[in-house]
């Protein structure tokens, strides 16, 4: 029995993960599209990214050792567990351990494989581009804990689920409407977690040779682009937990996914790159003033909650 | 023979055994773990409630010794014999210039803090552990740094015990008594009508525990003394060493739990000011490491940032933060151990602790990057490895009091720990292997051994939590509160939500094999050498691009000292150094007295005369 | 109790004499000229030891038919017991001289001077 | 009121041999080395014999004449552990001499080390005053040859600064006791004890000034103390250990049988009298050199001299633990002066091992003595951690004896404590900076250090003891304890036992 | 297994990535390829930065013998499948350096060019053009370049061997090289 719903639960997971590469992957395309059309190109088609991840899993690399092979297969792996903790509008494969934070981790662990596995080719441009990366972690992490934690305390629960079902029931029920202060912190942070303009000096490719990916060829840039379009499809979809109220469906959860993704499309076609120490005090400046701001103000209104 | 003195005289005996035989390196270090061994077998003959007391004819008085088996003490216990075995046990193949015998004397001390009931154990044992781990970092590879390190480290060490024996006999010319509990009771009994004398005299005990600690703003020593440390001693300072001030913490924290004082987010205010103390510790911590070359100084310093989350944890003194302040103490012993252990597997082999100068050794040593890599991914607190459960678990119970401001820098702190965890994890392992490195071998067959341990227990402490959080809940029970409730070794309960610890290990397993599966169906790759690299079109031969030149790790976070360089500025060790340095000024000044000339010294005599009888003249 | 203030020209002279030797002692650099000073500090207690023993109206303090040691219920005979100090101090005083001298003179032999404030080591 | 003349014994004995070993000296060199060693010997077991039978406090009369009339010694739990220890460890030097003493006038060393000896136990047993004046001129004109001792010119320029100041001192002494005599008539300190509440005169303050001034000389208290550096560094290191061990002992007990004693009041509390109080001056000298001592010590680079200025310190510390006047006080000053007189006295010895083996004084020289000799290494560890009060060693038990005698008397004393313990924590610095240095550094030269028997011996009997104290201060507690009640309660504890049918107040 | 093959040709010419190598005055024509006026990026094809990534090695104009060098460094540091584009005349047969010492009459002596685009300068369009015909070539599975590399190896090395030669007493001086940097 257990064997059976282990089964289950596997291929849903599976779908899961299709779905969401798909989705990342069409968002993608869609990014690109709409930021040719913004630089009043043609662009090159919605599928573009499809045809690229198929070619780059088609085509011959070099392995710098089982490091890096390790690496990045570790880079790819816990952003696909991540994917299995989060509501994905009704339907979560695993409810009872959708602890925020959690999440939140597992993602930075698929950064840590990631890192070690770019790290191991012994390239300097890749370290310059982790060590830029992780910097700017550092910045957008924290205004984005920040609203985290003021979610948390006003929620008074740590489960996506939960969160996302206190929601219910409309518009006005939507956490945007409640703190929008965070939700804005939150925007901010996400436009760095996707590493994009003005939050791109990581992969910045003109500069270092596109950073971490330098070594990076066929299959194991195709890793790295389904690391990318999970990560897009899950922090926006926490994104959306946590303040678009979730979604009754799955296309509803997408578009929402999709509009957080519009705006960081948009900024990312207006703004010129920082520098990396410019980004890092910027985050720590106007979004964690916001995300503070924003649990002060949850505190104010809920008190503190009784232990 | 009583076990509980046992657990005292069998170190004494195995020190005195090896000070003797300490000619003999190797039987010197065997005598080392079969102490470490034995003393652990008399850990299972005690149980919770052994009681041993005896009377000392001191002070004119029948002073009440005695040793106290409770909850807390027994975790301490068979945490630190557990990691000090491991230890030894690694320090076989070891030749670091570790003194066993300092080791022993160190092990019966840090026993006896655990479990003295009075007092002048507790001192006694505290300066018995201060002194012997002094001596034992003398013995550090860089002499004139390690004798530096080591005296840094008595200076705060001594001073902090000064305090605490101050505020010992404040206390007991008081009650009449040196029994811990008393005095405790007693100042409960007397915290609502005189709260500042009451933390003073807590806070005299708190300095000790600060320095012992390394909790801001007295961790000025730890980067010095660990950095200088004899290679094998420098896991059990840090992992075990510190977590005395953890336990005299919590000598103390009852206190104001019951008590009616002005509180803060419904926080009795002195421990709203211990939670800043430790978050302070925490930022400062992981600020300080991610600027290190030096590989033992960053760990030194990502240390005390953990011991800073210890003490954040613990201060809030709820069920939850107990329990979390707990186990990240047992967490922390074991992921600090296990990075400690393959750095100075590491150092051993490459001779050097500049980070700058290593690089690519996984390829060299294999079983220690990955026990390494796992001992980060813990410290880091990424599940499913040892050290997620107890951070997440700090978060939440940091959370539920809306302390969000130390909440905020505790995760700031977090996050700056996955940098220089990173960064050293760059440093050492990945990268450019120097052609110097050649010829370094993995481990031998015991130091596999070892590492293979900590990483099974890495692993197995991180998806059975409950197997630690079991004893945590005793010891929160013992302190009068409700533990947290247990529902299955594989879930930790936090406040705002609980996790299944196998889940999520079995999810990412999952995963990972899916990872690997579709990384053999694709496209075949090929194994190139090292040099094979994107060099922008040179050729490496033709540049004589050796491989330190094409590695970069020095300064790996540069741009951020422009952003912390107004933080940086606060330089607490310049403090205490301008103050030794005053101090010695001082002293020059006052050798100028003792010029040598017999006149001066009688002029001292007849003026020091003169002066008393016209003083004696004037008061009479 | 004699009182012994009235001898005050001994006393006087007792103290002058200290404190010459204590001038001397200070003032004067020469190992020799020390020792003489401290010499005269020793004979200006020796001469204090005396002074209290002896008031110009005592008697011998050996009792005999016409020496009545005792006038009035007042004990009026010189105190014997400071005569027996004293010879002690002078004694020691003696002891201690010589052995000054004779340090003195190993000290010119080794550090081929007098002078008090050349007697010291490089290292202080 | 016990007496037991057998114990004269104790004083006349030393004496006797020492004036007799030129007669053996004339047989054998290596024979006047054994007498010292012989009448040390019988010194510490005549003393060990007192204590364990229990026989003390008791009075020795001479010539039956009674006190106060006669002359006595009165041997109570304060003599005895002094004596105990001060025969201790003249032996155990005497021992160390039997291989240290070779060359040179060995004869007469001996000769002046046993009288020495023999005036400290005199000084330390009589009871009266001049005669501990006396006392203090015969240990101080054979130390003052000791002191001149040696191949080394700095030991003539340290025995003549020693004789100055000393002459001096032993002047205002004189001067001190001769003003009491003209106020009580009597020289007895048990009859001055009991009488001098009596009276109120001035000059009887004026003479208590004079005899601390006196008595601070001896007992290394600033500002009398500018000896003790250059004597104690130019003396050859046995006799160092002797003036270290054995002198600032007997200083110290004079000068608080005076002011405890004598000065005394009777009750817990004591010491003032008239306004002037003598043991606030005695704290404040203390607090004073302990500062000063542990701070020159500091920037000394020469191990011998950072020796002499840390005795310094700790007599200031065993001067401040007297000087609370409480019993836990004076407990705590009797233990600290024990384990200050047995480490400070073993690290003067093995320093002189050391130094016999061709290595400076400097403390770059110490460096890597571990890898040369790991037990002389450990010695002067366990002397130097007991020295600053660490467990495991007898000098922490006294060190918390001090600080919990400091806070109970509260007061401006836990402003003293607090500068004693500052000054501590520098003294560990020093002292842990010549430990590193023996432990980290590799020796430029590995030449194991062979360390014979004759001086072994002495070191370890030091090591044990110091050990056998930290892990049972009864050993010396308990007696502590006694003669601290023969300081506080000075009817019940001294003058009674003197004079049983003195009259008081 | 054929249709496969076909599959993979037909996304493999949808997505060709680029790394530019740009010598001489060539370099000029590729902004306004990439840009709103041509858009090359609407067939699949955008700029990349290191040889690891990219399938399309353009090499825009002539090359010294030195610069022959890296180049062929660089294409042997891509993976397979790789093709190579020859831009401008200088790559055919030297253009104006046709006479030069030290530079390279025709490139696909050295390495194989799948696609020679002729002209001085040739325009945007004949750069698009260029991609739409390799983009043909591949998906029809006829743009085998680096098939033939590797069948044709030693004829390469030998070729390039002859040339490179000539620049070893340059950098023999290594030392002075290397104690500037």
């Amino acid at each position: 029995m257990v064997i059976v719903e282990f089964l289950i639960k596997l291929s849903q997971g599976f779908g899961i993960g299709a779905l969401a590469l798909a989705t990342g992957l069409l968002f993608g395309g869609i990014g690109r599209k709409i930021m040719a059309r913004i630089q009043r190109r043609y662009g090159p088609p919605f599928t573009q990214n499809f045809m690229d991840l198929f070619k780059l899993l088609s085509k011959g690399s070099v392995s710098h050792g089982w490091a890096f092979d390790l690496g990045l297969v570790a880079g790819f792996a816990p952003m696909l567990a991540a994917l299995m903790f989060l509501p994905i509008g009704p339907f979560t494969l695993l409810p009872s351990d959708s602890s925020l934070i959690m999440i939140v981790y597992l993602m930075m662990m698929a950064y840590l494989g990631m890192a070690m596995g770019v790290l191991a080719s012994g390239n300097p441009n890749s370290a310059i581009g982790m060590s830029r990366a992780l910097m700017l972690m550092v910045g957008y992490e924290v205004p984005f804990a920040a609203v985290i934690f003021s979610v948390y305390l006003f929620s008074k629960t740590g489960y996506l689920t939960q969160i996302v079902t206190q929601q219910a029931g409309g518009f006005m029920n939507w956490n945007i409407v409640k703190m929008p202060l965070g939700f804005l912190a939150t925007e901010i942070a996400l436009q760095g977690m996707l590493g994009e303009k003005p939050f791109d000096q990581a992969i910045a490719p003109a500069e270092i040779a596109s950073g971490p990916m330098v070594e990076l060829g066929g299959k194991y840039l195709g890793f790295g682009m389904i690391q990318h379009s999970v990560g897009l499809f899950l922090e926006t979809g926490i994104v959306v937990d946590l303040f678009l109220g979730g979604a009754p469906n799955f296309w509803i959860f997408i578009a929402k996914q999709f509009v957080l993704y519009f705006i960081v499309i948009l900024v990312d076609a207006i703004l010129p790159r920082l520098r990396i120490h410019e980004a890092t005090s910027f985050f720590w400046k106007l979004p964690l003033f916001l995300g503070i701001l924003q649990a002060v103000i949850v505190i104010i209104q809920g008190g503190v909650l009784n232990v | 023979m009583n076990s509980l003195l046992a657990l005292l005289i069998v170190p004494v005996i195995g020190s005195a055994a090896a000070a003797v035989l300490q000619r003999y390196r190797l039987v010197e270090r065997l005598i080392t773990f079969l102490t470490f061994s034995v003393t652990f077998l008399f850990l299972f003959e005690i149980k919770i409630g052994d009681i041993l007391t005896w009377h000392l004819d001191f002070l004119g008085k029948n002073l009440e010794m005695g040793l106290q088996i409770t909850p807390l003490s027994i975790f301490m216990l068979y945490m630190t014999i557990a990691f000090g075995i491991v230890l030894t046990f690694y320090n076989l193949s070891e030749r670091s210039k570790m003194k066993g015998f300092l080791l022993l004397l160190t092990l019966a001390a840090s026993n006896w803090i655990f479990m003295s009931t009075d007092l002048i154990g507790f001192f006694f044992a505290w300066e018995l552990m201060g002194w012997s781990s002094i001596l034992m970092i003398f013995g550090g590879k860089r002499e004139e740094e390690s004798r530096h390190g080591a005296l840094y480290y008595a200076m705060m060490s001594i001073g902090g015990s000064y305090s605490m024996l101050i505020g010992i006999f404040l206390l007991s010319n008081l009650t009449g008594t040196f029994s811990i509990q008393s005095n405790v009771s007693y100042l409960t009994l007397i915290l609502g009508l005189h709260p500042w004398w009451v933390l003073g005299i807590v806070s005299l005990f708190f300095v000790a525990f600060m320095v012992k600690s390394g909790i801001f703003p007295f961790h000025t020593w730890v980067p010095h003394t660990y950095g200088e440390a004899p290679d094998g001693f420098v896991p059990y300072l840090s992992s075990v060493m510190s977590k005395y001030g953890v336990y005299g913490f919590l000598i103390f924290l009852p206190l104001t739990s019951g008590a009616h004082v002005p509180s803060v987010l419904g926080l009795a205010w002195p421990n709203y000011v211990l939670l800043w103390f430790g978050s302070v510790t925490a930022v400062a911590g992981s600020v300080l490491a991610f600027m290190q070359d030096d590989v033992k100084k960053l760990f030194a310093y990502s240390s005390f940032s953990n011991l800073g989350f210890i003490l954040a944890a613990i201060a809030l003194f709820t069920p939850i933060g107990l329990t979390a302040g707990m186990f990240h103490a047992f967490n922390h012993l074991l992921f600090n151990g296990a990075i400690f252990i393959t750095v100075i597997a590491v150092i051993s082999k490459v001779g050097t602790t500049r980070m700058s100068e290593m690089g690519g050794i996984w390829q060299k040593m294999p079983l220690t990057f990955l026990t390494f890599f796992v001992g980060i991914a813990a410290a880091a607190g990424i599940p499913p490895f040892a050290g997620f459960g107890s951070k997440w678990m700090i978060f939440q119970a940091m959370i539920s009091h809306g302390l969000i401001f130390a909440t905020v820098l505790l995760f700031f702190a977090s996050i700056a720990s996955f940098l220089y965890l990173m960064r050293a994890f760059h440093a050492i392992f990945l990268g450019q292997l120097s052609h110097k490195y050649d010829n370094v071998k993995e481990v031998s067959a015991i130091g596999k051994i070892t590492e293979v341990f900590l990483l099974g227990a890495l692993i197995f402490f991180g998806i059975l939590p409950g197997f630690v959080l079991d004893p945590i809940n005793s010891i929160v029970n013992s302190f009068g509160l409700k533990p947290l409730p247990t529902s299955g070794y594989e879930y930790i309960n936090g406040f705002f939500s609980s996790i299944n610890m196998v889940s999520i290990f079995i999810v990412v397993i999952v995963t990972f094999i899916f990872g690997f599966a579709l990384f053999a169906v694709v496209a075949k790759h090929k194994k190139v050498p090292q040099e094979d690299n994107y060099t922008a079109g040179q050729i490496p031969q033709d540049w004589n691009l050796t491989p330190e030149m094409y590695q970069f790790s020095y300064d790996f976070y540069e741009p951020m000292d422009k952003e912390l360089a107004p933080f940086l500025k606060v330089k607490i060790d310049g403090f205490f150094k301008g103050f030794g340095e005053s101090v010695e000024y001082i002293g020059e000044a006052i050798k100028e007295i003792f010029t040598g000339n017999v006149q001066i010294y009688t002029y001292l005599a007849v003026g020091g005369l003169v002066i008393f009888v016209i003083a004696g003249w004037v008061v009479w | 109790m004699i009182d012994f203030l009235q001898n005050w020209i001994y006393l006087t002279g007792s103290m002058a004499l200290v404190g010459i030797g204590l001038y001397i002692v200070l003032t004067n650099t020469n190992i020799f000229r020390i020792i003489v000073g401290l010499n005269i500090i020793d004979s200006g207690t020796n001469l204090f030891i005396v002074t209290i023993a002896w008031h110009p109206k005592s008697v011998m303090p050996i009792y005999t038919a016409t020496n009545n040691l005792v006038v009035n219920g007042h004990v009026i005979s010189a105190d014997p017991l400071p005569q027996s100090l004293v010879l002690t101090a002078i004694v020691i005083g003696l002891g201690t001289t010589a052995l000054a001298l004779a340090i003195a003179v190993k000290i010119y032999q080794k550090y081929g001077t007098l002078d008090v404030r050349k007697i010291k080591e490089e290292d202080r | 009121m016990k007496t037991y003349n057998l114990a004269a014994l104790l004083v006349g004995v030393p004496l006797l041999m020492a004036f007799s070993i030129p007669l053996f000296g004339f047989i054998s060199k290596q024979l006047a080395k054994w007498i010292t060693v012989l009448t040390l010997g019988f010194e510490f077991f005549f003393g060990l014999y007192i204590f364990f039978w229990h026989i003390y406090p008791f009075n020795v009369i001479m010539g039956n004449w009674v006190p106060p009339f006669g002359e006595n010694l009165y041997i109570g739990p304060f003599a005895t552990v002094l004596i105990i220890l001060v025969s201790f460890v003249g032996l155990m030097i005497s021992i160390y001499n039997l291989w240290s003493a070779n060359h040179g006038d060995v004869v007469h060393f001996a000769l002046l080390f046993l009288m020495f000896v023999g005036g400290s136990i005199g000084l330390i047993s009589t009871g009266d005053i001049f005669n501990i004046f006396i006392f203090m001129e015969i240990t101080g004109i054979s130390s003052f040859a000791l002191a001149a001792y040696g191949p080394e010119r700095r030991a003539l320029g340290g025995a003549f600064k020693y004789l100055v100041i000393s002459s001096i001192g032993s002047t205002l002494y004189l001067f001190g006791v001769l003003l009491i005599y003209t106020q009580l008539g009597t020289l007895n300190i048990a009859e001055i004890a009991a009488r001098i509440s009596q009276t109120t005169s001035g000059l009887l303050t004026f003479a208590g000034i004079l005899l601390v001034a006196g008595l601070a000389v001896e007992a290394e208290l600033f500002p009398f103390n500018g000896w003790v550096p250059d004597t104690y560094t130019g003396a050859v290191n046995p006799v160092s250990a002797t003036l270290s061990g054995i002198g600032s002992v007997g200083g110290i007990y004079v000068l608080f049988r005076i002011l405890m004693t004598v000065f005394g009041k009777d009750g817990n509390f004591v010491s003032t009298y008239g306004n002037m109080d003598l043991m606030a001056l005695v704290a404040i000298l203390g607090s004073a050199t302990v500062v000063i001592g542990e701070l020159s010590a500091l920037v000394q680079k020469n191990v011998k001299k950072m020796l002499a200025y840390s005795s310094m310190a700790q007599m200031g510390l065993v001067a401040i633990g007297f000087s609370i006047g409480s019993k836990l006080g004076a407990y705590a000053g009797v233990f600290q002066l024990v384990n200050h007189s047995i480490a400070k006295a073993m690290m003067f010895l093995i320093l002189g091992v050391i130094v016999s083996f061709g290595i400076g004084e400097h403390i770059e020289d110490m460096k890597g003595l571990w890898y040369k000799s790991p037990f002389l290494t450990l010695a002067f560890t366990i002397g130097a951690l007991s020295l600053l009060g660490l467990p495991l060693f007898g000098g922490f038990w006294s060190k918390f004896a001090l600080v919990d005698a400091s806070i109970q008397r509260g007061g401006w004393y836990d402003f003293v404590i607090a500068i004693v313990l500052f000054a501590s924590v520098v003294e560990a610095f020093y002292y842990l900076r010549i430990v590193g240095y023996m432990f980290t550094s590799k020796p430029t030269s590995t030449d194991k250090i062979k360390v014979s028997i004759s001086p072994a011996v002495p070191i370890v009997a030091f090591s044990i003891l110091i050990v056998a104290i930290g892990i049972f201060p009864q050993i010396v507690g308990g007696i502590s304890w006694n003669a601290a009640h023969e300081l506080t309660d000075k009817m019940g504890g001294y003058v009674l036992n003197v004079i049983p049918t003195i009259v008081g107040h | 297994m054929s249709e496969w093959t076909e599959i993979v040709d037909y996304f493999r010419g949808r997505s060709m990535w680029m790394l530019h190598y740009c010598t001489g005055c060539g370099a000029i024509e590729l902004p306004p390829t990439m840009t709103s006026r041509w858009d090359m990026e609407r067939f699949g094809i955008t700029p990349m930065a290191t040889p690891r990534q990219a399938d399309i090695l353009l090499i825009t104009g002539y090359l010294a013998i030195k610069t022959l060098k890296r180049v062929i460094y660089t294409y042997e540091q891509m993976q397979a499948p790789k093709w190579v584009l020859g831009f401008g005349s200088c790559t055919i047969n030297g253009g104006i350096y046709w006479d030069s010492y030290n530079v390279i009459e025709r490139l696909d002596k050295y390495i194989p060019v799948d696609i020679y685009i002729a002209g001085c300068m040739p325009r945007p369009e004949a750069i698009l053009d260029a991609f739409v015909k390799l983009k043909e070539m591949v998906q029809m599975g006829e743009a085998k370049g680096y098939e033939k590399y590797v069948k044709n190896y030693d004829w390469y090395k030998a070729n390039q061997d002859k040339v490179l030669k000539r620049t070893s007493p340059v950098l023999k001086e290594i030392e002075k090289v290397t104690k500037i940097g």
